[in-house]
């Protein structure tokens, strides 16, 4: 259902060399995203899949330069359009932040700022942009209720655009005064009110409720059919990604595990940690199935086996699962890292 | 019989118990270290306020002079760098001729018992009442809540000076006005969090399994809480100090000849055109001092409190 | 509807203030020292039957619960009573000195906001710098000085060695001023004077930074640590992700949040700056409240304690209603 | 850490950089010095056919020096500051009981006699005072004087003056009170006018101080108080003075401007005529060392209670002046004579002897103080020349000592007597505590274990007169000069409900002393009462109920440019004469 529309003949939007993200601690360095890449084209919804602490949110982040302080991207390069990211100065950054990327946090009830309200945090983006230009005369730089308005109009239309009702009146509210799912539409709001080409949605839909969970996913489904927006999906939820997306990636202690496409990776896992992750999936058409639980706990990042990562939880472990693995292009142009293969 | 053999129940439960918790005690001591030595300005507040102590106990080895008794003939004498300076007074004389040096080291004693006993006595109060009011709420609660808006609406300067008159200076009748008000802001931090602490699930947890309440209080909810009140505690012993130099400042406070800090800081104000050590010194020996406190417990905040933790 | 839940707020400041001044008039009643001694001091000859006649003219002569109805009674019509020792209305030496009082601690309270404030959010945003530390280390060097010996050391320093701000008082002697609202500084405004507006700033500075030195080290500690942990929140992150520039994400989207802690710190720290004040105001001879109520104290002039007393514990009373309010504009999730 | 150093560097810097003074220089003002009588008036009884009668003598107390502007151009200034220590209680004459109210009020109003810097008393608005018998002193009032609403002063204001004072309830505002200065001349029991510049005093009995006392009540105007009452009165005062009220705010600044009509002042004491300088302006800053900074800035022109310890500093310091005079406070330090171990004379003659006055002199008032040779003041008018201050002997002490029984047996330094330290706690006030340490520290080196204990007056007077405390070290003040006021309140008994050992607080309790001093109370001739006083005073000093200590001089500093100015010994700034000389 989704490979086919992922169309390889679209340009590549963005483009993952090698990314490496660090944190120093006091237990030494800590490799939060181990040497990262892929290529994401326009329009294509890439899922990243993985258990917490995998790496998957510091990879927006990095992408976005917004990793917070002392962690840095110490090696690779992010590319948007063909420039590298990591290069760009300050002030070039910023432009691209909100404008040509956004991004949706998981929390949206940590993520709105609680002292502002909505519709002013969904212009604050087209303020910054100059999305709407400003009127003339010498004041508008301090006073201009034309160009407010305009913006105002242009908020009320993204807040309808993701389904907020009664915009007008839910512009004037505070995110405490909103639901949960509410409060998550009024963040995707606040991505897309300057129709970025791509969305970073850091699980989006983690905090919500299932049926909300369902109406996010097909705004963003909408959000991807009707602008052409690429979406960068990342979540623990491998139905999601199944559901949602072209192509699947998996991570596992900040390295790529596993990627291709969506139905080829749910259908076929390689890696035993993507197969592990399937089998928790709980099938709802099978009655009484049993869980099977990935055994073992998230890895400690500081603390790494040498070799996999993976191996001291992996039941088809090896002796050379200690050595170094590298990642093993398959036929199908999937990517597996597993001495396995 | 039963109750011997509920009681032996008892009892090997709060063994077993008290052993888990001196294992995790002992884990979070060595942590706690671990982490009071990867912050250096911490660790030297930590030091100095240990040795301040220390020269506080052993103050009449280490003195070269008396406390108390001085020469007027060596009156005002300059600090040893200074031209003029009387040998063998190296921080200089006060008014009365008296050295220094040995009444700054006499007065750590004074004014680390203050600032101890104000500050102890404060929460040892102020937490009792708290988690008595914060647990069982209803007019216990108002009564002492009330009670402590309306101390809150003294200003503590004019308290303590209205307690000073009323009781008469000396030591005893400073710690008791220092603590008559000092109690509330440790009341109040502590029935702020029973009150969160009432609704978590362990305590619920607690009520399930029968504990009775003092024990729920007193081994469930304080040692969450005590973290707090000790990083409040230590903030609040600078300021217990500088109270009593306010007072001095007054007349009210440790009366002479003892040594303390804040009355020789005050007594010397007069000097400081003709003799600024006699103000100054002690002013800097409260300075370093406080600074030392507020950097360990700040150190400590840090430490104790995760959800500050940078990491 | 806001002013419906302030009026409230007000009315439940009247059992505090009948609970103050209950407690102060019996502080003061049982505090041993009797007034008329101490008005007639050592000189001269004073007779019993002299004395008697002051108790008399005093109330001091009649039962303690009457003398407490009388001031009760009194004090709801608004008389204070009058002072023993100043010869005046309690109300009218008050109003006289309050405006001093609240100009100094106002003063103080600018000077320790305009200090750190900025201390604050340069100490949070670069964490763990040399400036971070430097002005945290300065922040308790601020806390750790008495009022009274950092007064007399900037005397020392900025009015007799350098000669750059007056010693004492509040305004020049002969500079002109139309006194209005008793605020110096709001009156030289008033009346466009500037040269008295210079002089009563001048005089304002050496004081206020005394007095405000500790609350100013409070709050850039109060607001640092609040603003450490909204840095770490994620509406600053997206804040950032929406491509703000940095300055625009501290001071708007961090700025408003870690302010409502500092408010209600600040909002304590009024009663110490308004009762903080006697020490500072003798100090720098400031014509204030504080001296006279601990002139008053020793002197047993209970009428004066009782109605300062009361006055300080509403202006603290009042000053929090004000933080209150402030609060909600702060943070919109708290509705009074 | 390094930090942390470098903060404590800073400071270290900041206060050494505050610690050495610098002042700016003045020049010095061209002075000339020229001699000037001081005369006072005092009552000699002569014998005419027989009879006692008392008149009244100008006699010559003392020839000084004072120094005199010679005016070269118009002085630059003409508004001087006076730095108070503590705010006047009110601007009405008849309504305080404190000495930085008289001081103000003094500028601005005259009393029928006044006292010049030393304790001379001379006529001001009274042109003669004539005792017409021992208990009625006729007073002629000076003509042509104004007070500041240009209305002649009569008898009239006289007489409502003082009946405003002795009668009750005179006083309106706040509320109906009489006037707590009626104590201060008590014997006075009505006041007659005879006629428009002439009118009668009759006292109770006789009351030798009378005139002394009369320096401390000032003339109010009748009619302007009758128009306006207290409450008008006391907002704008109106006097016969050299300056009139300009304005006050609360009494912590009070300025007072110029009278040109004013009827020149006390004759005797020159220059007679309106002031010097244009305004006068009292500002209260209540802190010493706040004082003397304000001084060295230069914001203030005269600043009043300079400290002992600045004294010398400032007295070094270019473009400062300072002066002392004769002091008015005795200090001594009481012993309970009811109690071990100072019921013992021994034991308190011994602390006499113990304490060495002349280095406490030295030491702590910088040579600006007199040792007291018993219980007056060495410049009350009736002192016993033959007496000595107890020369400083420890040896002698602790033979007295041991003779009492004290001895250190147990060798731990502190005397002992039947297993009994001989220790003590001194009370004092704050203000006293340079002095009270001082004198326990040298009562500790002789092996008395002396604490010392601040009190606030109120609450340890109470203890006081019950005599429960050991030892209380004080001052009585002695404005007067006489020994009335001063010898029944402070060595006759205690007798309760009268004015006798009212700050009596050892104890101290002997017949012939309390008899002696009830006879000089109303004993007219001066002779007579030296030798009644002479006696007394013997016999306190050889009893000894008191360390007698020190009396310090009243200390005043000024900017060099002030002139004609100098401290007086009641701690009154008169600024009548002060002049700014010009640059």
């Amino acid at each position: 259902m989704t490979f086919q529309s992922n169309d390889p003949s679209a340009s590549v939007l963005l483009e993952l060399e090698d990314l490496t993200t660090v944190f120093p601690t006091r237990r030494g360095v800590v490799r939060a995203v181990d040497g990262l890449s892929f290529r994401l084209r326009q329009g294509e919804k890439l899922g990243i899949v993985g258990e917490s602490g995998s790496g998957k949110s510091v990879t927006l982040l990095s992408i976005l330069r917004l990793v917070p302080y002392p962690g840095q991207v110490s090696r690779g390069a992010v590319r948007f359009r063909g420039e590298d990211v990591l290069s760009k100065s300050a002030m070039e950054m910023r432009q691209i932040r909100g404008r040509d990327i956004a991004m949706v946090f998981q929390d949206p009830m940590t993520t709105l700022n609680p002292a502002f309200l909505v519709g002013e945090q969904i212009r604050e983006s087209l303020r910054i942009h100059q999305i709407v230009p400003r009127s003339n005369g010498f004041l508008s730089r301090i006073y201009d209720p034309l160009r407010k308005a305009a913006e105002y109009r242009r908020v009320w239309g993204a807040m309808s655009d993701v389904g907020i009702p009664v915009p007008e009146q839910n512009a004037r509210r505070y995110p405490h005064q909103f639901s949960g799912g509410m409060q998550q539409r009024a963040l995707i709001a606040i991505a897309l009110a300057c129709e970025p080409q791509l969305l970073l949605a850091d699980e989006p839909t983690t905090a919500l409720d299932v049926t909300i969970q369902a109406q996010i996913i097909a705004l963003l489904e909408k959000i991807n059919r009707e602008h052409g927006t690429a979406i960068v999906l990342v979540t623990h939820n491998l139905g999601l990604v199944a559901e949602f997306c072209h192509n699947t990636i998996v991570m596992y202690a900040g390295q790529m595990m596993e990627m291709g496409g969506t139905d080829a990776v749910i259908e076929d896992p390689k890696h035993p940690y993507t197969q592990g992750l399937l089998r928790c999936l709980p099938q709802v058409t099978a009655k009484r199935d049993k869980i099977y639980p990935v055994p073992g706990l998230v890895p400690d990042l500081a603390d790494l086996p040498p070799g996999c990562p993976f191996s001291p939880r992996c039941e088809q472990v090896i002796a050379d699962c200690s050595g170094d693995v590298p990642l093993k292009q398959l036929a199908d142009g999937r990517m597996v890292r597993c001495v396995l293969y | 019989m039963q109750g011997i053999v509920s009681g032996d129940n008892r009892f090997s439960r709060l063994v077993y118990v008290w052993r888990v918790r001196w294992k995790v005690r002992a884990r979070n001591l060595a942590e706690f270290w671990r982490d009071l030595r990867g912050r250096p300005l911490a660790l030297l507040g930590g030091v100095v306020v240990v040795l301040y102590i220390l020269g506080a106990i052993s103050a009449p080895y280490i003195s070269p002079h008396s406390p108390t008794q001085g020469n007027l003939r060596y009156r005002l004498r300059p600090p040893a760098w200074q031209e003029g300076a009387e040998p063998g007074y190296y921080l200089g004389t006060d008014d009365q001729g008296r050295d220094l040096l040995t009444r700054i080291i006499f007065g750590a004693r004074v004014s680390l018992l203050v600032g101890l006993l104000s500050v102890g006595i404060s929460v040892a109060i102020g937490t009792a009442l708290g988690a008595l009011a914060g647990y069982y709420r209803g007019w216990l609660d108002q009564l002492l809540s009330r009670f402590a808006d309306l101390l809150l609406a003294f200003p503590f300067l004019i308290f303590a000076i209205g307690m000073m008159t009323f009781l008469g200076p000396g030591f005893t009748n400073l710690i008791v006005a220092l603590t008559f008000k000092g109690w509330v802001e440790f009341f109040r931090l502590v029935r702020g969090e029973m009150l969160a602490e009432k609704t978590k699930e362990y305590v619920e947890a607690a009520k399930v399994v029968g504990q009775r309440d003092w024990a729920i209080i007193a081994s469930e909810v304080l040692p969450n809480i005590i973290q707090s009140v000790f990083v409040l505690g230590t903030l609040r012993m600078g300021f217990m100090i500088i109270m009593e130099a306010s007072l001095s400042f007054l007349g009210l406070g440790i009366q002479p000849p003892t040594p303390a800090w804040g009355s020789m800081v005050s007594v010397g104000r007069d000097y400081m055109l003709t003799a600024w050590w006699v103000s100054t010194l002690p002013g800097i020996a409260i300075l370093i001092m406080v600074l030392a406190i507020n950097l360990f417990g700040e150190g400590l905040r840090d430490i104790l409190d995760p959800r500050l933790r940078v990491e | 509807m806001r002013a419906v839940k302030i009026l409230e707020r007000v009315l439940i400041t009247i059992p505090i203030m009948f609970g103050v001044a209950v407690v102060v008039f019996f502080f003061m009643r049982l505090t041993p020292g009797d007034p008329v001694d101490i008005m007639m001091g050592q000189a001269g000859a004073v007779s019993t039957g002299e004395i008697e006649q002051l108790r008399r003219e005093f109330d001091l002569d009649k039962p303690l619960y009457m003398q407490l109805w009388l001031f009760l009674t009194k004090a709801v019509q608004g008389d204070l009573g009058y002072s023993y020792t100043q010869k005046r209305p309690v109300n009218e030496l008050i109003f006289d000195r309050l405006p001093a009082t609240i100009e100094l601690a106002g003063g103080a309270l600018f000077f320790s906001l305009v200090i750190a404030i900025p201390i604050g959010i340069i100490s949070a945003v670069r964490q763990k710098s040399l400036v971070d530390q430097f002005s945290m280390a300065g922040a308790f060097l601020g806390t750790s000085m008495p009022s009274f010996w950092l007064g007399i050391i900037l005397i020392l320093l900025f009015a007799v060695r350098l000669g750059w701000l007056p010693v004492q008082g509040r305004i020049t002697y002969g500079i002109n001023l139309e006194y209005v609202t008793g605020f110096y500084v709001l009156d030289s405004l008033l009346g466009r004077n500037w040269p008295a507006l210079v002089s009563s700033v001048k005089h304002l500075v050496l004081p206020s930074v005394s007095l405000g030195a500790s609350v100013a080290a409070i709050v850039a500690r109060v607001l640092r640590s609040s603003m450490v942990e909204i840095l770490r929140q994620d509406y600053v992150t997206l804040a950032r992700a929406k491509g703000n520039r940095e300055f625009l994400v501290v001071m708007k989207h961090a700025l408003r949040n870690a302010l409502i802690p500092t408010v209600t710190v600040v909002g304590l720290q009024v009663g110490s700056l308004l009762g903080g004040n006697m020490i500072v105001e003798s100090v720098f001879s400031w014509p204030g409240l504080g001296r006279l109520v601990v002139k008053a104290i020793f002197e047993r002039d209970f009428p004066l304690v009782q109605g300062a007393v009361m006055i300080y514990a509403f202006t603290f009373v009042i000053a929090n209603l004000i933080v209150d309010v402030l609060y909600t504009y702060l943070n919109p999730k708290i509705t009074l | 850490m390094a930090v942390k150093n470098r903060m404590l560097l800073v400071l270290m810097s900041l206060v050494l950089m505050a610690a050495p003074l610098a002042s700016c220089g003045t020049p010095t003002p061209e002075v000339v010095e020229r001699q000037v009588v001081v005369t006072q008036i005092v009552q000699e009884t002569v014998i005419v056919e027989g009879t006692p009668v008392m008149v009244e003598v100008t006699k010559v107390v003392e020839v000084e020096k004072q120094v005199v502007v010679t005016p070269t151009s118009l002085p630059a200034r003409d508004v001087i500051i006076v730095g108070l220590s503590a705010a006047p209680v009110t601007l009405d004459p008849a309504d305080h009981r404190t000495r930085n109210s008289e001081t103000v009020i003094r500028n601005m109003f005259d009393g029928l006699v006044t006292r010049d810097q030393v304790s001379g008393v001379h006529l001001e608005l009274a042109e003669s005072l004539e005792w017409l018998d021992e208990q009625t002193l006729e007073v002629k009032l000076r003509q042509g004087v104004l007070f500041h609403d240009g209305v002649a002063m009569t008898a009239d204001d006289v007489v409502f003056t003082f009946e405003r004072i002795i009668n009750e309830n005179m006083i309106e505002y706040p509320e109906v009170h009489s006037s707590p200065r009626k104590g201060l001349i008590a014997p006075l029991e009505s006041i007659d006018k005879i006629d428009d510049y002439t009118v009668k005093m009759n006292f109770s009995a006789p009351w030798p101080p009378a005139i002394q006392m009369l320096v401390h009540q000032q003339i109010v105007p009748k009619h302007y108080l009758e128009e306006v009452g207290t409450k008008g009165f006391i907002e704008h005062p109106i006097g016969t003075g050299p300056f009139k009220f300009l304005s006050a705010t609360g009494l912590e600044q009070i300025v007072l401007e110029r009278f040109d009509d004013y009827w020149g002042g006390a004759p005797d004491l020159e220059p007679v005529g309106p002031p010097c300088v244009r305004q006068v302006v009292f500002r209260v800053i209540p802190e010493a060392s706040t004082r003397v900074a304000a001084l060295l800035a230069g914001e203030v022109d005269i600043i009043q209670a300079l400290p002992a310890e600045l004294a010398d500093t400032l007295a070094k310091t270019p473009g400062v002046q300072v002066g002392t005079a004769a002091g008015t406070q005795p200090k001594w330090m009481e012993m309970n004579v009811n109690q071990p171990p100072f019921d013992d004379v021994r034991v308190r003659q011994a602390m006499n002897y113990a304490v060495d006055k002349d280095l406490i002199v030295e030491a702590i008032y910088g040579g600006r103080a007199a040792a007291l040779a018993g219980p007056l003041s060495p410049y009350n008018n009736y002192i016993n020349t033959s007496l000595v201050p107890y020369p400083y002997d420890t040896e002698k002490a602790l033979a007295l000592l041991a003779e009492a029984g004290w001895i250190d047996t147990n060798s731990d330094g502190i005397l002992d007597k039947d297993g009994i330290s001989l220790a003590f706690t001194m009370d004092t006030l704050e203000e006293f505590r340079s002095l009270a340490e001082a004198v326990a520290n040298q009562l500790r080196a002789l092996g008395v274990d002396v604490g010392v204990r601040f009190w606030e007056y109120s609450v340890v007077k109470p203890m006081l007169d019950a005599n429960e405390r050991m030892a209380y070290l004080d001052d009585w003040g002695d404005s007067a000069f006489d020994p009335v006021g001063h010898f029944e309140a402070k060595w006759h008994g205690r007798v309760t409900g009268q004015t006798y050992g009212r700050g009596n607080f050892s104890g101290y309790n002997n017949a012939r002393v309390n008899e002696l001093t009830k006879l000089g109370e109303i004993t007219p001739d001066p002779v007579v009462r030296q030798l009644i006083y002479d006696e007394a005073q013997q016999i306190v000093y050889d009893e000894a109920p008191a360390i007698f200590l020190i009396i310090p001089d009243e200390t005043e500093a000024a900017r060099a440019d002030i002139v004609n100015w100098g401290p007086a010994a009641d701690s009154r700034i008169n600024l009548h004469d002060v002049c700014v000389a010009a640059q």
